[in-house]
This record gives structure tokens, C-alpha cells and sequence, in this order.
């Protein structure tokens, strides 16, 4: 209705029929529905935000737009013909392009290469001409505010910064109708951000069709012509987004007010459990001195690639440092691995959940004994009875949905592997435990599982350091804040009052 | 004994199979067992020459039952472990061709005596050397005994009978084309007064005449050596080389087949002293090792080369 | 470390020079240019062999299967000339090829389609193929006598001085450069070992690539069948037997890394030099053979090491003032 | 499942579902020993003298003392790693015995000196692996050559021999009747193996690295340790298998046990154990041992070519580990 409305005010053109739609679109995966019969539509000259909580579908609809996930069932339109997805190939070749929310670069390929694998310009032998590839990617780069890449460096030898920059360029190479951003200012400074909006400006106004997600509303506001809402895999609401005041587009999101996903608890604090002082590193973090207190939720904030997953792995035993001493409960302690730090009483929730959370091949309950695996075993001999047992207590207290102990951990959806990832390591039964992105990726009713434990465990005097790049949670649970910045602590700040956008500020470097 | 009322199997055992000498081998064994009468004749052997190999097929035609092996062992000790089983569970075993230690068999047979194949494959070469010069050997593999015997011998008769032939190396070429091709062209590299290859390896001789061929060393170097005539015939021809020697592998095949049938059956008693028939060939004695030796090298070069090579 | 210090191929260059020093300090004639031209030509066959090596290496694979392919094509293509002579060289070059690439298409089907890991399909086919060499010849084998003239003569012809089997090698080295770098199946053959989940956003198909590295490392080893029986003249069952732990050996000391991604032609092609020119001058400086296989074996694990040490993940570098440090 | 679930009282997860019969009826260890009956039958009724206590005692020869090596390999490829240079360590170990005897040494001394180079070499490998983070398949093409090269400088063209009679029983021996000491050290090992791999903590971790070696870390499991282990033992094992060849050929060859790597590799990947790591069982790898013994036995009772029955050997290999993918491609997979 709204659309019509406003229809009038505009001059009939191509601009109201989409490049794009898609409709009746659904995607399962072993144990998660991540779409339900949703739709969307681009427009040539406009962006359309797609906003939705993590988890709502948002990268698997991208996935299925270039080609790289078949969707199990609807349609997908461009310019009015049905059109097939059956490879990456065949969306380029429909004029899609996308920057994916993973960089899914080539590190030890070229930059030049890396923009133009599989499309690159050939000569009349039908060779690849690199001179000319290098020439269009230094053009490229430059028009995009990014000269500074060097055409000819292997990306390995490139920031996080660039090499997103890089997934930028490759994505404009190609000469699409449809440009598709998957959270693309996440690793960007403002600085690059504000290059990549004038970009964004520049393809707007050569009649292109944009999808942009962002968890970022300001961003969101200043670039976007539509919205596009997702609610647990579903299609919730969409419409220009001059209309739509930012809480209505979170309630949507959410379904519900926002404030009562969080538990309510009084927090008692104790005495400090865990202190570090001048914990440096070569390359990574410098100078990171803090201390937590018995049971208190300590949250590290900051932007993505501020070396804080770092700092933990450090306290933890995984990196080594080159200076820095850490007491646990008044006594120094130097762990060298993981074994000695879970040893101690400190165990390190890790971000990657797949990579270094679960080990996928094995049991639930094999996962969950892991790193107990001396105390449930009797002199190197294994007692089932007791790793069952333990696999029991934790995995039912997070509430594991599982047909049964010894399923493949592998086959669990991702937020019951995540509640498999926390079981295992609260098993061991840690003083202080880190939590790095704990609700990363998974369901709404998850994350309150998760947070509801966090509580709980606080509430049993355990310490909390909990690692996350989301504010509301950062708001939610921590008792103070600190947050990071290029590998140094920019700010602590004590969780009263606290508002977003004073973290935000903190973590970007802006002066309030 | 495992005797039984049928045929008598004798198990001719070979080095490796696909080996040209070999086959011509077993022609002469199957010739001797038509000639028999009521012998049947395995031929088999492992793909590689090892000795490994070789001792998982003694093991197989031990459990067969077969009345007598024949073989041609890739190493004289490794095997004597698993030929004395087979003694023990009444079979009889030979070896022939290349020996294997006196413990591991009832008698060995010598494709010729063993000195006098050293001496020939010095003259061989001497006899195209009449102002002397350098000579190189090319051997099989190093744990050859045949051929190690061959070389030692060859290395004492130097001194007295050919003053003037200077041995100046000793290299192996594993019975390997490559190895022996590599190893060939180290010799000529490094050796440049070269003036003949010895090698008493059907493989190795072959290869080091290809070297000289490729190297347009016709005339320059001599290859001599062990040759079989349908394989080398080319390298008279072009005068890679004068002349070589070799013994007749089906000669070799039908004695060491006839040999073992006879102890096997007890017609024949394996002991120092005794002398045993062989045929058509003829007969051998069994010196103290029991170890016995048949005719001498027989020469093959441009006057005769063309008929034999139709034969083996 | 300055650019200069990281290229590999340098490195091996200066390994190389260094190796022909010490060779020619004690073997002068060593380094003379006709000696090191017979070298070359004396390690076409496992310079062929690398490169498609290294092309399977690249995908995250490995082929175990190339000798014993080498021995069956060889053994065909052997009887082929054997019973028709009449059949042209030429002819018998692109038999080889094709079976070859037949043979080599067979285990990139498997690891394609089925999914079995190369190292599983390709030990299989090490003993299948070196098995029908010896059932299609029927346990025989054939020598000089039964190869035509041209058979064998081929490689040994001279064209601008350079012996035809040198000139093989040449030219496969600059198809492989011309395809490895310039054609999008060489590229896409680099992107599946870099980053298989990577490729496929790009629009690569990862199984597909690697089917293809089989097919061009199954053709080499066709072609340096008919190349090795006729500069060996013989075609038996042993042939090359073991061969396929060298050519690997090549690769390694070429910097191919096994992990996948990183290799370069010029690097392949000198690691393979670098064991040619042990196997050929040890025998010449008169030391004992029996050094050459730890010789060899301290080559390649240095190789590794310091390859590993230039391939070492640099920290992602968080701090600023570090970097500039 | 429902996103937002007010969780109530937790629901009680069972141990498993699937009885353990269910299980192992459609194990892969189940397969193979139904490949094993149908061999054993077949060579049966091909040859008359397969069902005989002394030729049944004979084949097991075939396959001890590479299934010795398979047992520990099949750890280390569980790990995530390999070890090409096996045969080498038994060429090294046994010229180390040879030299020793030269030295004088007693039968208890060979058999420790044999043994201790095998744990060297392996020590070795392990050293470079994970100390210095090498991929394991490169660093033992290296020392696959340098070991053996080392026997050939030690030996070149001489051979080791005179072992004293007490030393022959390891390879030649029977403990009773038609046992051997081979072939009850091999079912001693297994069993020993066996216990470790699935009964032990330790065994548990090598799972656990194989499958993630990176989660493992993360979860306290010290991965190059265990590595390091692994390569210690698969040394160890080839050390104990060069003291029954060299004992079983009564002599030693710089070039013994060429090629026994890829016919234990082979063994372990029969026996079910992927290669990519994280799966397998001892079981399997003992049943692949038979399996390979049955088979070149059974052919070369046939008097068939060694070579002919590789080929039977490759193709089992490779249709044992396609069967069950074209299986799964055909039917599907069974519903969790
Ligand atoms: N390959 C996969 N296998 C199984 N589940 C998957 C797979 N990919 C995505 N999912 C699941 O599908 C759901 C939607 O994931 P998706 O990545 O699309 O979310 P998103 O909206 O992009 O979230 P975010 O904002 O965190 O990027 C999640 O529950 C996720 O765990
Ligand atoms: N230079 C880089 N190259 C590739 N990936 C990088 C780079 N820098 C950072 N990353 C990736 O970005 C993510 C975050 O980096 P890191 O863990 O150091 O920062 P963080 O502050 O802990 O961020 P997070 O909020 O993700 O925990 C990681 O997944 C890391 O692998
Ligand atoms: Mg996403
Ligand atoms: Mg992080």
C-alpha cells in the first residue's frame, strides 16, 4: 500500500519493477529450517537492507542467490524470466555479484588474481593477459578508494581490512546488474566505510540493484532504500524504509521488546579471582592489564579484528606472550597449553565453533568428556558410565535438544553444538571461564539458554569473561566493560547507564 | 616324503618373472619334464628380485607339497631359513644359476665353473685389447652371488693372465635399466680412457651397450659381458661390441629340473663325489660343497650371433 | 627477509650451482656445457613426470600412480610398435597420451565422483596398473629386437643440438608454464589447492579440477612411457617400479607444497634437475653409490625444512606499531 | 523444532539408540569379515592343500610382521599423519643388529638394539613432524631415504649373516604346535592395541585429533605429544618387525622389506581407518592383515604371479572403500 503511495510522487520508471525477486523460497539444513517460504525483491537503482538477528537466514538467502546453495523449493526471477542457480558460475553469468560475509579469498593468489579469478581478461590466443589483469585492478581498486592495495601482493600478506577491501573489488569486477554485501563494513574502518558508501552512491546511480545487510541501523539508514525484514527464517515485513522508524524494524526483528531477553539477576561480586597485567605479544595485543572479580560477567567489547579473541587464547595458554604476568586467585600462573590453563581452573569457550569447538566425528558425549577425560577416565582407562553420566548433567542443563548421547555431534544444528561447546567445557568445572562470541549463530531461544546459564553460573560464583561483538548483549549481561581497540584496551567502563552508542565510540576510536 | 602316486612336482624358481634368461630357462625345464615323463613343472617367481618375495612363494609350494623346488635365489642367506623348513618337511631343494648358502640346499648347480666364467668375461675383453687399457665392470646388484663370485674370480686371474687390463672400478647397476644406464654413463664420464664395459648381467650389458650406442662410442668403448644372443644380437651388430658370452639358459632349465627330479625320486643321491646324470646334456660331480658346474661359457660375436639369437 | 630471500626457485637455483661447484671441484669436466646438457637431457623424463605431479600436488592430491601408468602405457605402446611397426612414431607418442590420460581419468573419476581420497584411489591403481602391465604382456617383456628402428630412435635425433628428448621436456615445461599460468583450468587447478571452499564462490568446480590434474598427470606419464621404453629399450613389468616416490620427492624439493596451492613450474622442474644431477654425478666423482639414496633423503628433508620456514604463517598483525617495527 | 520453547523440566537424553548388535551388524568390521569368510571359503575349494593346520600356520607369515607395523600405523593415520619411511626403519634396524652382532652382541642385546633403533627412527620422524610442524607424508619420504641410505653406507654390498640359533626363534620359532611366536605376538599386539585405541584415554585423544586437531588443542588434549607418541610406537612396531624378518631370513640386506610401507598403508586403509583420519578400528585393521595374508596365500597356492594377485589386492581395496559411498549414493542414507 505504502508503495503505492508513493508512487506518485516518483516518475514512473524502471526503478518500480524489480531486477529481482524471489519468491516461496525455502532451505533446509540437517536440523534447522534456515528459510520458510520467503521473498524478497531488488529494484535497479535502489539498496534494499536485509536485516534480521544472527541466524535469521540472511547469508543462506545470499548463498542461494550465487549459486552456491540450491534452495529446496521456489523461485527465483530476474527481469522477469525464471531463472536456475546451479553454480557460482551461473549467477556471474546472470549478473550477480556478491561480497560474502566470510572473506572467501585465495591467500596465496595475487590481489589482481584474487579479483579476477574466473573472469579474467584474456588475449586473442586465448591466454590470460596479466598485464592487463594487473592494469584492471589497479583501475579498480582505485575507483573504489583503495589504490593503496598493491595489485601485485599475495593477499596473505594483506590486513583483514584490505583483504575485505579486495572481496569488494572482485565483487566489482564483475559487471553485474545485482550487487549483493553481506555485513561488508564489519572488518572496514570509518575511513573505508565511508569510500565503500560513495561506491554504493556511484552503482545507485548507474541503475544497479543492491542487497546490503548490516547489523549496523546507522549505516543502514544512510544508505538504504528498502528494507527487507527476516525473522527466524522467515519473511516478517518490507517496505521503503523512509517510512519505518528503526524501533519498529527491531521489533520485527525480534518479535518481541527487546529488554526481556536478558535475566535479571543480582550480581555478587567478590574478590578479584583473575588479574593480568602487561600481557603483551609481538604482533597482536599490548599491554592488557585487567581484573576480574568473583562472580562477575566481565564482557570485552570492540570491532571485529580488535585482538581480543587473541588476549583470551593468550590467558588461556593457546599463544604465547612476550611479556605479562596473570594470577589466578593471588598465585602466578604461565600456562603453556590449553591442558595446564584447564588445569588451573581457566577454560576458553572458543568463537570458531567448528573449527575449534566441537570435534565433529565424535559423540556428544565423547565432546563433553574431552577436556575432562582425566577425571572421568581411572588411570588412562575410559569409564563410559562416568562420561555419560557428566555428558548427562551439563548437556540437560543447557536444555540439549539430541535424539540421544552418541548422535555425531556433527549432525546437531548449530545452536545445540554451541550448548555442546559450553557443556564441555563447564564439565571440567573452571574458576574463571571465557566465553568468546558465545551466542554466535545461534537461535533466539538458545541464546537466552545460554544467557540464562551465564546467570546461573555467576549466581554459583564462577567468573565470566564473556568475548562479543553485540551490544545488546554486551549490555545486557556484562557488570563492566572493556573494550578493545587494535589490540590495546581503549576503555573500561562500569555497566550503569552504559549506552550503546559511548561503547561504540570507544571501540572506533571517536572522541565523544 | 611327500611322494605321491602321481606326478612328481618340481617348482623351478625363478629371480623374478619377465626376465628373458629366466624364460628361456623354463623352456629347457619343460623340455626335461616331456622328457620324464609324469613331471609337472611350476614356473614361478616373485614380480621383484627379492628375496621376500621369493620366500613367500617357497612358502606357498611348501604347502602344495610339491616333491622338489629349484631355485635361483636373490640372496644366498635369506633364504636358507625357509628352504631348510622345506628340507625338513621332505622336500627336496636345488638351487641353480645364482646359490644359496650350502645349509639351505641339497646341491647347487653352477651354470659354469665359476673361475672359468671370471676369466672369460676378463678375456672377452682382452682379446679386443691387445695393447691393454681400462676396464670397468657393471654387476648386477651387489648382493648377487653369482655374480660377486664371477668378479672375485675374474679380479684374481688379472695379475697373472692380463697384465697389461687395468680394472679401474666396480659399480651395480641392481639389474635396473636405469640404474645400470645411469651407472654405465658415470663410468665413461669419469673414466674417460675407458676402453671396455664388463657386465655380467643380462640387464646390465644390454644397458651399457645402449649407453655406448647413444654416446657414439662405437669403436671407442668395447661392451662385453653376459649376454643373451636374441637380446643383444642388435649391439654385435652395430659393433657396440666384439663378442660376449653366455651359457645356455635352456641347457640350465632342463638340468636343473632333471636334477632335482632325480634326488627327489631317489634315483640320484646329492653327496660330494657323486656324479649325476643330466640327460642329453650330459653329467656333473658334485665337489666338496656339492656344488657342481656345467660346460663353460659358450662365446657368441658376428659369425654366430644371428643363429643363436632365434634360439634364446 | 627481502623478496629476493623468499623466491624459492632462487634457492634452488643457488642449490643447484652450488651442487655443480662441489661436482666439478672434484670431477672438472662436470660442468662443462655438453655434460650438463647430457644431464638435462638424462632428467627429461622425470621433469615430464613432476610437472604432472605437481599439478595433482596442487589440488590437495597426490598420484601414486604414475609409474606404474608409466609402465602400463609403456608396456602398450611397446606391443603396439612390436606387432605394427608400421604405425608412425607420432601416432604411437598420442597413443600414449591418450591411454595415459585414460588411466589417469580413471582415478580423477573416482576421487571426482565417488569422493575417495587420491591417496586411497592412486594406491589402488599403483598395483592395478603395474599388475596389467604384466597380464597384457603376458609376463614378457620387450626388448631392442622387437622395437622398430624409430621406435627408438626418436629421442636420440638432434634438433639445434639439443637431443630430441631434451626438446620433449622443453616443450612440455613451456606448455605447462603456458597452461599453469595463463589458462583459467591452470589457475583454477591453483585456486582448488588454495582454498577448495573458496572456489567454489568463484565458480570452480572443486571436483572437477581436480579430475583434470589427474588426466594431465595421467597423460605425462603415457607420454614418458613410450619416452622411457624407447631410451631404456626395454618394456617389462619392473619398469619405473618405485619411480613414484621420486618424482614426488621432485616436487617436494621444488617447493610444491603437499598441502596444496603453492608450487611453481620453474620449481618443479629445478627439484627434479637437482635429483638428476645427484643420480648422474655420483657415480662420475667416484663416490659410492651407496651414498646416493641418504644423500638424496637429506636433500629432500632439507628441502621441507626450509621450505616450511619461508611458508610460515605470519602473525595477522593486529598491532599497528609492530607492523612498522 | 520450535525457536522459543519455555524449557520446563529438562528432558532426559538417552545413552544411544541403536542396540550395540544393531551396530555392529552394519559395521565396516562386519564387512570385512564377510569378505574374509568368503576368501577363506573360496580358497578352500580352489586349492586342496589351503585346509591344513601347517599351511593355515604358514600363510599367517604373510602378513605378521607388516601387521605388526599396521597396528601402530593405523594410530598414526587416525592422528591425522603417516609414515612412508617403515620399511626404511627396518632395513636401519636390522643393519644396526648386524653390526652389533659383528660386536659380539647376545640375542637379548640384538633384540633390544633392534628394537631401540626402530623407537630412534620413530622419535625422529616425530621430532621433525611435530617439533618443527612438517607434514608428515614429506618428512618420511626424506627419511624413508635417509634410513635405508644409512643401511647402505653401513653394509653397501655386504650382508650381515651368522645370527646365533637363539636368535632364529623370533622369526622361525613356534610356541606351540603350529603356532608361531609371530603369529602370537601379533594377536598379543593387537589386543594391546586394541585396549589402547578404544579403552583408553589416550586412545580417545586420538580420535579426538584426528577428527579436529584444532578443537582438541582447544580442548586441553596436548596434540604434539600424542603425535609424538605415535611416531615413537610406529617406530617401535617396525623396530620389533625388523627383529622377526632378520630373525626369519637369518640375515640382513641393506635393501630388506623394500616396499613394505605402501602394503602396510594399504592394510590400515582395508581395515577401514581413513585415511583423512579420525576413524577406524583395530578390529578392521587385524581382519584387512588376514584378508591380505589370505589372499596372496590363497593365489600363490594357484602358483598365480605375485604381480596378478596386486591387482586383486588394488581393486579390493579400492571397491571396499567405493561400496559403501555407491551404497549410501543409491539407497541413501538410513534415517538417524
Ligand atoms: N551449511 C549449513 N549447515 C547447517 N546449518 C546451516 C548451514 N548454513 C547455515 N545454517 C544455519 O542456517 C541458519 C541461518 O544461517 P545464516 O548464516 O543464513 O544466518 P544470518 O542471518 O546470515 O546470520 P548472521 O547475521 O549471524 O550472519 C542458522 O541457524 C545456521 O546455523
Ligand atoms: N588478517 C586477517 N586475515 C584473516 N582473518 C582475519 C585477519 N584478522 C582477523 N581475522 C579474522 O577476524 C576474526 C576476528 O579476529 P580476532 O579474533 O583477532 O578479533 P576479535 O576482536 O577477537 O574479534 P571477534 O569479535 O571476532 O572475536 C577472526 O575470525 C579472525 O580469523
Ligand atoms: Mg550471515
Ligand atoms: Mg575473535
Amino acid at each position: 500500500m505504502h508503495t503505492a503511495a508513493l508512487k506518485a510522487e516518483r516518475p514512473a520508471s524502471a526503478a518500480d519493477t524489480p531486477m529481482l525477486s524471489l519468491s516461496g523460497v525455502s532451505k533446509s539444513f540437517p536440523g534447522v529450517r534456515a528459510l520458510h517460504n520467503v521473498s524478497l525483491s531488488l529494484y535497479p537503482g535502489q539498496v534494499t537492507a536485509l536485516i534480521g538477528e544472527n541466524g535469521a537466514g540472511k547469508s543462506t538467502l545470499v548463498k542461494i542467490l550465487t549459486g552456491i546453495y540450491q534452495p529446496d523449493e521456489g523461485e527465483i526471477r530476474i527481469g522477469g524470466d525464471t531463472v536456475k542457480l546451479p553454480t557460482a558460475d551461473a549467477a556471474f553469468r546472470h549478473g550477480i555479484t556478491a561480497i560474502h560475509q566470510e572473506t572467501v579469498l585465495f591467500d596465496d593468489l595475487s590481489v589482481a588474481e584474487n579479483i579476477f579469478l574466473g573472469h579474467a581478461p584474456r588475449n586473442r590466443f586465448g591466454l590470460i593477459d596479466w598485464r592487463t589483469m594487473r592494469a584492471n585492478a589497479r583501475e579498480v581498486l582505485e575507483t573504489m578508494g583503495a589504490g593503496h592495495i598493491d595489485a601485485d601482493a599475495r593477499l596473505r600478506d594483506l590486513g583483514i581490512a584490505n583483504k575485505h577491501l579486495v572481496a569488494v573489488a572482485r565483487a566489482m569486477s564483475i559487471d553485474a546488474r545485482i550487487v549483493i554485501m553481506d555485513e561488508p563494513t564489519a572488518a572496514l574502518s570509518a575511513k573505508e566505510i565511508e569510500e565503500l558508501f560513495e561506491l554504493i552512491e556511484f552503482l545507485k546511480s548507474d541503475g544497479k540493484a543492491i542487497l546490503f545487510i548490516s547489523h549496523k541501523f546507522d549505516e543502514i539508514y544512510r544508505i538504504a532504500d528498502r528494507y527487507t525484514v527476516f525473522r527466524d527464517g522467515e519473511m516478517v515485513g518490507e517496505g521503503l524504509l523512509a517510512d519505518k522508524p528503526q524501533n519498529e524494524i527491531v521489533r520485527m526483528m525480534v518479535g518481541r521488546a527487546v529488554d526481556h531477553i536478558f535475566p535479571e539477576r543480582q550480581p555478587k561480586i567478590g574478590a578479584t579471582i583473575l588479574s593480568v597485567s602487561g600481557l603483551s605479544h609481538p604482533t597482536e595485543f599490548d599491554g592488557i592489564g585487567f581484573e576480574l572479580r568473583q562472580g562477575e560477567i566481565l564482557g570485552f567489547y570492540g570491532l571485529v579484528g580488535a585482538g581480543r579473541s587473541e588476549v583470551m587464547q593468550a590467558i588461556a595458554g593457546m599463544t604465547r606472550t612476550s611479556a605479562g604476568s596473570i594470577a589466578l586467585d593471588g598465585a602466578p600462573i604461565a600456562p603453556k597449553s590449553a591442558a595446564e590453563a584447564i588445569e588451573a581452573g581457566i577454560v576458553y569457550v572458543p568463537e570458531e565453533r567448528g573449527r575449534q569447538g566441537v570435534v565433529i566425528g565424535l559423540p556428544i558425549f565423547q565432546n563433553v568428556s574431552l577436556p575432562s577425560l582425566d577425571r572421568t577416565s581411572k588411570s588412562g582407562l575410559l569409564r563410559l558410565a562416568e562420561e555419560f553420566s557428566l555428558a548427562r548433567t551439563y548437556t540437560e542443563r543447557l536444555d540439549l535438544r539430541a535424539s540421544s548421547l552418541s548422535q555425531d555431534v556433527g549432525t546437531l544444528s548449530g545452536g545445540n553444538q554451541q550448548k555442546v561447546v559450553i557443556a564441555k567445557w563447564l564439565a571440567t568445572e573452571p574458576k574463571v571461564i571465557i566465553l568468546d562470541e558465545p551466542t554466535k549463530g545461534i537461535d533466539i531461544g538458545s541464546k537466552a539458554a545460554v544467557h540464562g546459564f551465564m546467570a546461573e553460573l555467576v549466581a554459583q560464583r564462577l567468573s565470566v569473561i564473556m568475548v562479543s561483538s553485540e551490544l545488546p548483549e554486551i549490555l545486557g549481561m556484562s557488570d563492566r566493560v572493556i573494550v578493545m581497540r587494535e589490540g590495546r584496551i581503549a576503555a573500561v567502563f562500569d555497566n550503569k547507564g552504559l549506552d550503546a552508542e559511548t561503547l561504540v565510540r570507544a571501540a572506533a576510536g571517536i572522541a565523544a | 616324503g611327500p611322494a605321491n602316486a602321481e606326478s612328481t612336482k618340481i617348482a623351478l624358481v625363478v629371480k623374478s618373472l619377465g626376465n628373458g634368461f629366466f624364460d628361456a630357462a623354463n623352456k629347457g625345464a619343460q623340455e626335461a619334464a616331456k622328457e620324464l615323463g609324469d613331471v609337472e613343472v611350476i614356473y614361478t617367481g616373485p614380480t621383484a628380485a627379492t628375496a621376500e618375495g621369493q620366500i613367500e612363494i617357497v612358502n606357498s609350494l611348501i604347502a602344495q607339497n610339491v616333491n622338489a623346488i629349484a631355485i635361483s635365489a636373490n640372496d644366498p642367506d635369506a633364504l636358507v631359513p625357509v628352504l631348510k623348513k622345506a628340507m625338513d618337511r621332505g622336500i627336496t631343494v636345488i638351487s641353480w644359476d645364482s646359490g644359496v648358502a650350502p645349509e639351505g640346499r641339497q646341491m647347487h648347480l653352477n651354470p659354469s665353473d665359476t673361475d672359468l666364467i671370471g676369466e672369460t668375461i676378463i678375456k672377452l675383453a682382452a682379446d679386443y685389447l691387445p695393447e691393454g687399457g681400462d676396464v670397468a665392470i657393471l654387476s648386477a646388484s651387489s648382493t648377487a652371488t653369482n655374480q660377486n663370485a664371477w668378479i672375485e674370480a675374474a679380479k684374481k686371474v688379472l695379475p697373472e693372465k692380463f697384465p697389461k687390463i687395468n680394472l679401474v672400478a666396480t659399480v651395480y647397476g641392481d639389474d635396473d635399466s636405469v640404474k645400470s644406464t645411469n651407472e654405465a654413463k658415470g663410468l665413461i664420464a669419469s673414466h674417460p680412457d675407458l676402453k671396455a664395459i664388463i657386465a655380467p648381467t643380462t640387464v646390465g650389458v644390454v644397458a651399457a651397450a645402449q649407453v655406448v650406442t647413444d654416446q657414439n662410442l662405437i669403436g671407442k668403448v668395447n661392451v662385453t659381458g653376459l649376454a643373451l644372443p636374441s637380446e643383444f644380437k642388435q649391439f654385435i651388430d652395430n659393433g657396440a661390441s666384439q663378442a660376449v658370452a653366455l651359457w645356455n639358459p635352456i641347457d640350465l632349465g632342463y638340468s636343473a629340473v632333471y636334477l632335482a627330479h632325480g634326488i627327489a625320486t631317489g634315483k640320484a643321491k646329492a653327496e660330494p663325489g657323486a656324479r649325476l646324470s643330466i640327460g642329453k646334456v650330459g653329467e656333473v660331480t658334485l665337489d666338496d660343497t656339492n656344488s657342481a658346474a656345467m660346460a663353460p661359457p659358450f662365446q657368441f660375436d658376428k659369425s654366430n650371433i644371428e643363429e643363436f639369437s632365434k634360439i634364446y | 627477509m627481502s623478496a629476493l630471500a623468499k623466491n624459492r626457485e632462487l634457492w634452488l637455483v643457488a642449490a643447484i650451482a652450488l651442487l655443480v661447484a662441489v661436482i666439478t671441484l672434484r670431477f672438472p669436466a662436470f660442468a662443462r656445457p655438453q655434460n650438463l646438457a647430457a644431464v638435462f637431457n638424462d632428467t627429461s623424463i622425470l621433469m615430464i613426470l613432476a610437472l604432472g605431479q605437481m599439478a595433482v600436488i596442487l589440488t590437495r592430491s597426490i598420484d601414486l600412480s604414475m609409474a606404474s601408468n608409466l609402465a602400463l602405457t609403456g608396456m602398450i605402446v611397446a606391443l603396439t610398435n612390436a606387432n605394427f611397426p608400421g604405425i608412425p612414431i607420432p601416432l604411437i607418442i598420442l597413443e600414449a597420451m591418450a591411454i595415459g590420460a585414460a588411466l589417469g581419468a580413471f582415478n580423477g573419476m573416482l576421487v571426482w565422483k565417488l569422493g575417495i581420497p587420491a591417496i586411497v584411489v592412486t594406491l589402488g591403481t599403483l598395483t592395478i596398473f603395474r599388475g596389467a602391465t604384466f597380464v597384457v604382456a603376458g609376463g614378457t617383456w620387450v626388448n631392442a629386437d622387437r622395437m622398430s628402428p624409430a621406435f627408438i630412435a626418436l629421442q636420440r635425433g638432434e634438433f639445434l643440438g639439443l637431443p630430441v628428448l631434451s626438446w620433449f621436456a622443453i616443450v612440455a615445461i613451456i606448455a605447462f608454464y603456458l597452461v599453469m599460468t595463463r589458462t583459467p583450468v591452470g589457475r583454477s587447478i591453483y585456486a582448488v589447492g588454495v582454498n577448495p571452499s573458496a572456489a567454489v564462490y568463484a565458480g570452480i568446480d572443486v571436483g572437477r579440477a581436480k579430475f583434470i590434474a589427474f588426466c594431465i598427470s595421467g597423460m605425462v606419464a603415457g607420454l614418458c612411457g613410450y619416452l622411457w621404453v624407447s631410451r631404456y629399450v626395454i618394456a617389462a613389468t619392473e619398469v619405473a617400479n618405485g619411480y613414484e616416490l621420486n618424482i614426488i620427492a621432485a616436487c617436494v624439493i621444488g617447493g610444491v607444497s603437499i598441502a596444496g596451492g603453492i608450487g611453481s613450474v620453474g620449481g618443479a622442474v629445478l627439484g627434479a634437475l637437482f635429483l638428476g644431477i645427484i643420480s648422474t654425478a655420483l657415480p662420475v666423482i667416484n663416490i659410492s653409490p651407496f651414498w646416493q639414496m641418504a644423500i638424496s633423503g637429506t636433500a629432500i628433508l632439507a628441502a621441507v625444512i626450509l621450505n616450511a620456514r619461508s611458508e610460515r604463517k605470519q602473525g595477522r598483525i593486529i598491532l599497528k606499531k609492530a607492523e612498522a617495527a | 523444532m520450535s525457536a522459543i520453547e519455555t524449557s520446563a523440566a529438562p528432558r532426559r537424553i538417552p545413552d544411544r539408540l541403536d542396540t550395540p548388535l544393531k551396530g555392529a551388524v552394519l559395521s565396516w568390521e562386519a564387512l570385512l569379515i564377510a569378505v574374509a569368510v568368503a576368501i577363506f571359503v573360496i580358497n578352500s575349494l580352489a586349492s586342496p592343500y589351503f585346509l591344513n593346520a601347517w599351511s593355515l600356520s604358514d600363510l599367517t607369515f604373510n602378513f605378521t610382521e607388516k601387521g605388526l607395523i599396521a597396528l601402530a600405523m593405523a594410530l598414526l593415520i587416525i592422528s591425522g599423519e603417516i609414515d612412508l619411511s617403515v620399511a626404511a626403519i627396518i632395513a636401519l634396524a636390522s643393519t644396526m643388529m648386524g653390526m652389533a652382532l659383528q660386536a659380539g652382541a647376545d640375542t637379548p642385546m640384538l633384540v633390544a638394539i633392534g628394537i631401540g633403533t626402530g623407537l630412534l627412527c620413530g622419535a625422529f620422524n616425530g621430532l621433525l613432524v611435530t617439533g618443527l610442524g612438517l607434514p608428515s607424508i614429506v618428512v618420511t619420504i626424506g627419511t624413508m631415504s635417509l634410513f635405508r641410505g644409512v643401511a647402505f653406507i653401513i653394509l653397501g654390498d655386504q650382508a650381515f649373516k651368522g645370527y646365533p640359533a637363539s636368535f632364529a626363534f623370533f622369526g622361525q620359532g613356534y610356541v606351540w604346535w603350529v603356532v608361531s611366536f609371530e603369529l602370537t605376538l601379533f594377536l598379543a599386539a593387537a589386543l594391546v592395541y586394541w585396549f589402547v585405541l578404544h579403552r583408553t584415554s589416550f586412545g580417545r585423544r586420538v580420535f579426538a585429533i584426528g577428527n579436529n586437531p584444532v578443537a582438541a588443542q582447544f580442548s586441553g588434549v596436548r596434540e604434539a605429544r600424542v603425535k609424538f607418541i605415535l611416531f615413537c610406537l610406529t617406530g617401535l612396531m617396525a623396530g620389533v618387525a625388523s627383529v622377526l624378518i632378520t630373525s626369519r631370513l637369518g640375515s640382513t640386506r641393506p635393501s630388506i622389506a623394500q616396499g613394505y610401507e605402501l602394503e602396510v598403508i594399504t592394510m590400515v586403509v582395508l581395515g577401514g581407518v581413513s585415511i583423512l583420519g579420525g576413524a577406524g578400528s583395530i578390529v578392521g585393521v587385524v581382519l584387512a592383515a588376514l584378508i591380505m595374508g589370505m589372499v596372496t596365500f590363497g593365489f600363490g597356492l594357484l602358483n598365480v604371479p605375485g604381480i596378478v594377485m596386486s591387482i586383486f589386492i588394488g581393486l579390493l581395496l579400492i571397491l571396499v572403500i567405493a561400496l559403501p559411498i555407491i551404497w549410501r549414493r543409491l539407497f541413501g542414507r538410513r534415517p538417524a
